[in-house]
């Protein structure tokens, strides 16, 4: 009897969408870090496990905890852009757009965060303004493109990711040391332009690099969870997204709603670069021939975080937890892009998340139909 | 002022809690560094580029490691996760909480690295490759000794081996030379900057019409694209083309196949490389920097507990002798160098003592943003990709 | 040689579910050679699903199927091709961007070397068009062809198959009447060559015309198998439904008042081509009256809707909603406005198919004050709200207001549009063939609602293709024809008769006045 | 000029092999954007292949064994795509990403791996095959010939003789299009769908080894191919997924790509001394102004993204 009940309540436990959505994940995780435990076994079985867990710990790896805690600001650090072009790629997914121009974005809004504090010597609000309309107006050309001209966002987003490379290595020409491919440094350039800390670096040994910017990484998560669940505004993007023509046929601008979510995802993105470039923790470096793999990155926390603002959270973190892993595995052995195996594994992974679902529920409703005409 | 100050305090509050980090580290690893005695405990952390990138890194890399079998140290190496000074650092505590107490580090990019972790651990002997005095302290620099009494760094003049190719290839009869430089940094550029006015000299002494390609890769690897150009090179003419950054003289020697084109190699004697590869006698000679050398020197003097001498410094490398050049820590390789009639080895010892003697000077300046020559068209293409 | 059995098909206990749902439940039907066999049932009944199951696309979990008296097993439509049965689908599976003799040999292709040839095939396929009278371009793309060639393409898959099985699923709810006429006319030839048919329709007129036996499923039950020389229209409804139906709709007399919908010139450009679609058109719809457009499918109806509703602009002309110019006003603002619109295409533009039934009943609410707040949606008042609509207008489904709409059957999905459009209280109801695909039990309630409307004095549009329809519940009928208004009439003082020659273009007549 | 009408040619090649790998796996109704991926794991099956095989074979055997191994290599990735997208209906643009991102790391690692073993200072990602390289080419007066060239004209061909002449191309696009018709007709929609995905990794792997021997003698495979593939996406769409267009648009991607590179050996094209990032930037702006014009009535194959489920109709 209790048996039945505890099973009952198991059912109903996984039958339960966020259950479900966490259990992938953390499935996809799970096998993903063993694939990557198989390779490196290949490679050389015997550091393979030291190897792993020097991957899993992260900072960790340092003996002392201040050292620690540094390095976990720093993962902290490099996480807050990732979540936000996560973010960028999620909101859109929900209108129906895959936003691979992300990276693109990203570019654009390091260029415009950049050009705004070092060339222009504005305050790091102003520079953030900047970066949030540049990917924007990234965003909104793919829009446009989309909504008028019928052109695929991820073709177009593609194009714009390398057009926004070229040009914004143009861009920040005008602002790079003399001589060296780098941008000028903030701290000594204009550190007005540094999103301030607001004392939160105490909390990790003084990581000069922690800013606000990682919570306000994670309160525009939230906000963009409340907006897409409770709001007009979200009922609109995402029935556009579903169903654009009825959509319209409602009364929605559905071209207007697909050039703002655009606009929307391009300046989250923007917005991810200003808050890791506007730190300090990185130059630009004008000479770079390919776009920077944040954006793609972020497909992966999406569809890791079950398209969820708040499992994105987790999902970013995690991915950038990681891959920092990976730069501490001895070198002469492994290579350090095992994480980026690992990772990618997890994303490949996560597409067969639905499935995972939909087996699942099928289960839940075999066995309690079952139940059912047992007791028939 | 106001910027300053807001830099001082920032640094202050920093140097403080990083003093009891150092403290807690060095403490923890005291004890297996006290069982192993003084063992030597070597670490390169490694630029962007990997330690096989054909140059700075690699011959780093090796000299370091030929330098610790060979005296029974510790080595390893580090690659930072991404391009940025953070994650540099990040190596370099990593290191130190490894245990390691020599930190080589092959890159101006280093400079503001050192500039956070020097005084962070004092125990420490930092050596760098590249990084000047300017990289570390900006243009208004007041550099001494006390600066970072635990750094030595050690800054080539690639402008003399520069001048030394441009000026050979054109004595040697060649009119129609290219530049193709890796990435614009600030190595490459003198480089560059010294190959043109090499070949500027020549040309006025010769009162021969000489002109110049000059591009940059934007990149330290070869690739159809920029095969492509340097195929454009060489069959429209150019004769040599000085492939200056790690792998990026593939393109060169690809192209330079194709119509028996001529290369000039860089930073080591890269002739067996290219001649290997491509085909014998190729490669006409190599613009080199003494990287390994000063990695011995320095390693050894460690070793042999002269590193005060060194410790605090920041050293121009160049030329020190117009006599013996194998002192030198820039030059042409005399064995390897496809001396000519009009060129000889000779010649180059000339050339070399004229420069000591400041006969001949060249100019280490590259604010400006494209080579300039007065007797040498040159044709600036930029970035190619 | 065992004895010849009567039946070319007999399925016997066939039992198929579906999750959550029996769609077949101990069906028999059986299949004489030569015969027209008709099967009737509300939406959802089942039929389809017996039909796939026939056709292989889905395997029953129970039940037999015999050909010519032998159990056979059929696991996909290459074994019902193989034993010789064919069908052509509720929904065309025509490929668009192929011709149709692409279609037409696609699955059985003639090759030589690994070629196609197509040559062959052509000459086949004019030799059946001839002899059964199915005319078609073997080389025009589907996407360019009438829907009434594309089903003569379909049927002509079947025969070039030499299939002598043939299922028809509900294949004259896209037709204009002409063609069913026509494919009536086509089905009697086949079934005289001794080809057996199993046809599928929710118009009981048609199945008292060409059916020689008609078997009733009633929620995945079978209720019986009857003779049609010994029944009627009433009885096959009563067997289907469970109850009488009213099949006729009655109102009574009412004197229209106020124009509210004014339209005058308008012009709307085609899609499809570069004339036209709807040329110049004016008239008006007052409170109080059902104004029905009645026309064959293609000339500018779709258009005018689309004009009306905001979908497209107009080029010129003026449009005025109870005294307003609404002429190129938004979609929303001629909702706010007062006009609500039941769209031809539900799936399309009706519903938000992966939105929740409740979401679905505010699609064009939702912003108001009842449903949001500073921007937030009210989910209670969103909920309760779609409660009261479920309640009010009955609408069937699984789960009540989460529903996701897309698993709701046809004719509930066309229910909760209606809801939604009606409670919106609007002046004018414009509604495109509301009851197409759908039973008589569902035709019956809409047309109720359509009536309930005008007799509280508001104005109604009705846009439908079928001539019963639109002569049973409309107060006045326009005919359009190429673009134009070419006939004005009184349903009283017309027949069908008079109507079809205006609707083909044969006649013509001044509008408004 | 000469040199213009080579690089033409040469990327064009890689462009129309890809190209038409999109164009097979998308008229089966799959869209494929791990093709960058499948073209770096192509490119690394003939990259070891030239390293291994001994120079001294002849030149034809060397092609043909690069050849196998790159369609070997990468069909065997578009596997991955192929079972999740077919089999589990997974997210064709996430798995495809997801590929093209695994592909990049796996083949660092796997490099690394097999040069660590071979010299454990080696930790590149370098692939070297230098002398077995000059199998591929032939010198005809100063145009260098590649046997790549002729392989990509056979492959443009056979793609148009069997998409519209062959039962196979009549199916695999009814699967594309409409697979609930293909279905009732009795084809196999998870078979042809197979199929589409399997000949497009093999041809994207041909034209990865195509790309990374167009140029030079060795490859690191840190650096993928460089956004090839999704320019070859372009292509694709440019040609409206027919091989003839296809064809023509590569030649005029290949052409801006190669004039980029050789402009400066034309007089007046060095004289108007445009920024290089311009140069560099235009194949990426072209094909974003050719989509905007050609995309309002796109031709793509109709079904293509949605994953097929005999059940839905
Ligand atoms: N693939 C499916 N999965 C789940 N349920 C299904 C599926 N197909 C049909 N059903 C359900 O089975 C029942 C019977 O559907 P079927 O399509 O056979 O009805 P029908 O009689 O053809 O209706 P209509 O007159 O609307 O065409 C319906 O309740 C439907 O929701
Ligand atoms: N995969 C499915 N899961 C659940 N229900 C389904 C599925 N496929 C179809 N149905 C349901 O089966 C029923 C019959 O579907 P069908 O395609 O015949 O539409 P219909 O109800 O006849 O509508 P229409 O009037 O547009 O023809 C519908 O209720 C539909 O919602
Ligand atoms: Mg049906
Ligand atoms: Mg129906």
């Amino acid at each position: 009897m209790a048996g039945k009940n505890n099973k009952i309540e198991k059912e109903s436990f996984f039958s339960k969408p966020a259950v479900q959505s966490i259990t992938a994940s953390l499935l996809c995780i799970v096998i993903g870090l063993l694939i990557g435990y198989i390779a490196l076994l290949i490679i050389n079985p015997v550091g393979a496990t030291e190897a792993i867990i020097t991957i899993i710990k992260n900072y960790f790896t340092y003996p002392s905890k201040a050292a620690a805690l540094k390095y976990l600001g720093n993962t902290l650090v490099k996480a807050a852009p990732l979540l936000m072009c996560a973010l960028s790629i999620q909101f859109c997914y929900q209108a129906g757009l895959f936003n691979i121009g992300a990276a693109g974005q990203y570019v654009a809004g390091a260029g415009a965060s950049l050009y705004f504090a070092l060339g222009f010597g504005l305050p790091w609000y102003a520079c953030i303004l900047a970066a949030l309309v540049a990917g924007g107006v990234f965003g909104i050309i793919v829009g446009l493109l989309k909504a008028y001209l019928n052109v695929n966002e991820v073709i177009s987003g593609i194009m714009l990711n390398w057009i926004g490379l070229y040009t914004v290595n143009m861009l920040l020409g005008g602002v790079k040391e003399v001589s060296s491919p780098y941008t000028l440094s903030l701290a000594n350039t204009n550190p007005s332009a540094i999103i301030p800390s607001l004392g939160l670096e105490k909390l990790f040994s003084n990581n000069k690099y922690v800013t606000i910017a990682i919570p306000l990484a994670i309160l525009i998560a939230i906000i963009l969870k409340v907006v897409l669940s409770m709001t007009v505004f979200g009922y609109e993007i995402k029935a556009t997204g579903i169903a654009k023509d009825a959509a319209k046929y409602s009364g929605m601008k559905e071209k207007k709603n697909v050039i703002l979510t655009l606009f929307i995802g391009g300046g989250l993105a923007g917005l991810g670069a200003a808050f890791l470039f506007l730190t300090g923790y990185e130059q630009w470096s004008v000479t770079q021939s390919s776009v920077p793999g944040m954006g793609f990155n972020g497909i992966a926390a999406t569809f890791l975080g079950g398209l969820d603002p708040i499992g994105t959270i987790f999902a970013s973190y995690f991915i950038q937890h990681i891959t920092s892993g990976g730069s501490y595995l001895d070198k002469n052995v492994y290579p350090s892009q095992i994480s980026d195996f690992i990772s990618s594994i997890i994303i490949y992974l996560c597409g067969f998340v639905l499935f995972f679902k939909f087996f699942l529920n099928s289960r839940i409703r075999a066995s309690k139909e079952k139940r059912e005409g047992g007791n028939k | 002022g106001q910027t300053a100050t807001t830099t001082t305090e920032t640094t202050e509050t920093t140097e403080a809690t990083q003093e009891t980090q150092a403290t807690e580290t060095t403490q923890e690893t005291a004890t297996e560094t006290a069982e192993a005695g003084d063992k030597m405990m070597i670490a390169m952390v490694t630029d962007y580029g990997d330690i096989t990138d054909q140059s700075f890194n690699q011959s780093t890399y090796e000299a370091c490691k030929a330098f610790a079998e060979a005296n029974n140290a510790e080595f390893t190496y580090y690659k930072p996760e991404g391009d940025s000074t953070a994650e540099r650092v990040a190596m370099i505590d990593k290191a130190v909480s490894d245990g390691y107490n020599v930190i080589v580090m092959p890159g101006y990019a280093f400079a503001e690295a050192i500039n956070e972790t020097a005084d962070m651990y004092p125990d420490v002997k930092f050596v760098a490759l590249d990084v000047s005095e300017y990289d570390l302290e900006g243009e208004g620099s007041d550099f001494n000794s006390e600066t970072y009494p635990n750094v030595f760094s050690a800054v080539y003049q690639e402008e003399l081996p520069g001048y030394m190719a441009g000026y050979a290839a054109v004595k040697m009869g060649y009119t129609q030379l290219g530049f193709l430089g890796g990435m614009a940094v600030p190595a490459v550029i003198r480089y560059g900057y010294g190959f043109v006015q090499g070949a500027d000299a020549a040309a006025k002494e010769l009162g021969a019409d000489v002109s110049i390609n000059y591009a940059y890769g934007n990149q330290f690897y070869g690739d159809s694209d920029i095969t492509a150009a340097m195929d454009t090179w060489y069959q429209g003419g150019t004769q040599v083309v000085f492939a200056c950054g790690g792998g990026i003289f593939t393109s060169a020697g690809e192209a330079a196949g194709k119509v028996g084109g001529k290369v000039i190699g860089v930073d080591v004697d890269q002739s067996k490389t290219i001649d290997g590869m491509f085909e014998a006698g190729m490669t006409v000679t190599s613009a080199m920097k003494g990287l390994q050398a000063t990695v011995n020197t320095l390693l050894a003097a460690i070793r042999d507990g002269q590193w005060d001498s060194y410790a605090g410094k920041i050293l121009n490398l160049g030329l020190v002798s117009g006599d013996d050049t194998s002192l030198n820590y820039v030059g042409l390789p005399e064995d390897t160098t496809i001396w000519t009639e009009s060129f000889t080895v000779d010649d180059y010892k000339k050339l070399v003592a004229d420069m000591v003697s400041g006969a001949v000077t060249v100019s280490n300046d590259t604010t400006a943003a494209e080579p300039t020559a007065e007797n040498v068209k040159i044709n600036f293409q930029g970035n190619i990709k | 040689m065992a004895l010849e059995s009567a039946y070319a098909i007999e399925m016997l206990g066939i039992t198929k579910r579906f999750p959550g749902i029996i769609a077949n439940d101990n069906v028999t039907i059986q299949l004489k050679k030569g015969e027209i066999h008709a099967l009737l049932g509300e939406n959802g009944a089942g039929k389809s699903t017996l039909m796939s199951v026939l056709f292989g696309l889905y395997q029953a979990e129970e039940g037999t199927i015999k050909k010519d008296g032998k159990v056979v097993t059929i696991n996909n439509p290459n074994d019902a091709n193989d034993l010789g049965i064919g069908m052509v689908h509720q929904h065309f599976k025509l490929v668009q961007c192929f011709t149709v003799l692409d279609n037409i040999i696609l699955g059985v292709e003639t090759t030589k070397h690994g070629f196609l040839q197509k040559d062959v095939a052509r000459k086949r396929i004019l030799e059946l068009s001839d002899k059964y009278g199915l005319k078609v371009d073997p080389d025009a793309k589907i996407e360019d062809i009438t829907v009434g060639m594309q089903q003569r393409t379909e049927i002509l898959k079947m025969l070039y198959r030499e299939n002598d099985i043939l299922i028809f699923d509900e294949p004259t709810a896209v037709l204009t009447p002409a063609e069913i006429d026509e494919l009536m006319q086509i089905m009697r030839n086949l079934a005289k060559e001794g080809k057996s048919i199993l046809f599928i329709s929710h118009k009981l007129a048609e199945i008292m015309s060409v059916a020689d036996r008609c078997t009733v499923l009633r929620r995945g039950k079978y209720i019986g198998t009857v003779n049609i020389a010994d029944t009627n229209q009433e009885e096959l409804s009563r067997m289907m439904i469970g109850r009488d139906v009213q099949l006729v709709a009655t109102k009574e007399d009412k004197t229209p008042g106020d124009v509210i919908l004014h339209v005058e010139n308008m012009t709307v450009p085609s899609k499809l081509h570069h004339n036209n679609a709807v040329k110049n058109v004016s008239f008006d719809v007052r409170s109080g009256e059902i104004v029905c457009i009645a026309g064959i499918d293609g000339n500018g109806q779709t258009e005018l809707v689309y004009g009306l509703s905001g979908l497209e602009n107009i080029t010129s002309g003026k449009i005025t909603l109870s005294g307003k110019d609404i002429s190129h006003a938004s979609i929303r603002e001629r909702s706010l406005s007062g006009m609500s619109h039941i769209p031809e295409d539900r799936h399309k533009h009706g519903l938000v198919m992966d939105y929740s039934l409740a979401y679905n009943l505010v699609l064009q609410r939702y912003f108001e004050p009842q449903f949001s707040s500073k921007g937030f949606l009210k989910k209670g008042e969103i909920n309760k709200y779609a409660e009261k609509l479920i309640d009010q207008y009955d609408i069937r489904s699984g789960q009540g207001a989460p529903t996701i709409a897309r698993s709701m059957s046809g004719g509930n999905q066309q229910k909760a549009i209606i809801a939604r459009e009606i409670d919106k209280d609007p002046d004018l109801l414009i509604a495109v063939q509301p009851t197409r695909g759908l039973d008589v039990g569902a035709i019956e309630y809409i047309h109720k609602q359509l009536i309930a409307r005008r007799d509280e004095g508001h104005a109604v549009l009705l846009v439908s293709l079928e001539l019963e329809e639109v002569m049973s519940i409309s107060d006045r009928i326009l005919v359009m024809y190429e673009g134009e208004i070419v006939g004005e009439f009184d349903p009283k003082k017309t027949t069908p008769e008079e109507l079809g020659l205006y609707m083909a273009g044969a006649k013509r007549k001044e509008a408004g006045a | 000029m000469v040199l213009l009408l080579q690089y033409t040619l040469l990327f064009s090649s890689v462009l129309i092999l890809v190209a038409l790998g999109g164009c097979f796996s998308e008229h089966s109704g799959v869209i494929n954007l791990g093709l960058e991926g499948i073209m770096v794991m192509g490119a690394l099956g003939g990259a070891l292949t030239l390293k291994v095989i001994s120079p001294s074979l002849p030149a034809i055997i060397i092609v043909i064994a690069v050849l196998l191994a790159s369609t070997l290599c990468g069909v065997l990735y578009s596997v991955l795509l192929a079972f999740a997208c077919i089999n589990f209906k997974a997210d064709q643009t996430l798995v495809g990403t997801a590929l093209n991102m695994l592909a990049a790391a796996a083949a660092t690692v796997i490099v690394k791996t097999i040069n660590i073993a071979e010299n454990p200072d080696n930790v590149s990602s370098t692939v070297q095959y230098v002398a077995s390289k000059k199998a591929l080419v032939v010198n005809i007066g100063s145009f260098q010939f590649n046997w790549f060239m002729l392989v990509a004209l056979i492959a443009l061909i056979a793609a148009y003789v069997i998409l519209y002449k062959t039962r196979f191309g009549l199916r695999l696009m009814a699967c594309g299009e409409h697979p609930q018709a293909a279905d009732s007709v009795g084809i196999n929609v998870y078979k042809m769908r197979w199929s589409g995905v399997l000949i497009s990794g093999m041809l994207a792997g041909i034209g990865g080894i195509v790309y990374i021997t167009a140029g030079v003698s060795e490859w690191k495979f840190e650096n993928g191919v460089a956004g090839f593939g999704f320019l070859a996406l372009a292509v694709m769409i440019f040609g409206q997924w027919k091989p003839l267009n296809i064809g023509l648009a590569a030649l005029l991607f290949g052409f801006f790509r190669a004039l980029s590179n050789v402009y400066s050996g034309f007089d007046f094209l060095a004289a108007l001394n445009i920024p290089s990032s311009v140069y560099n930037m235009m194949p990426y702006i072209i094909s974003l102004a050719v989509l905007a014009f050609t995309s309002a009535n796109s031709r793509a194959p109709k079904a293509e993204g949605i994953p097929y489920d005999k059940g839905s109709r």
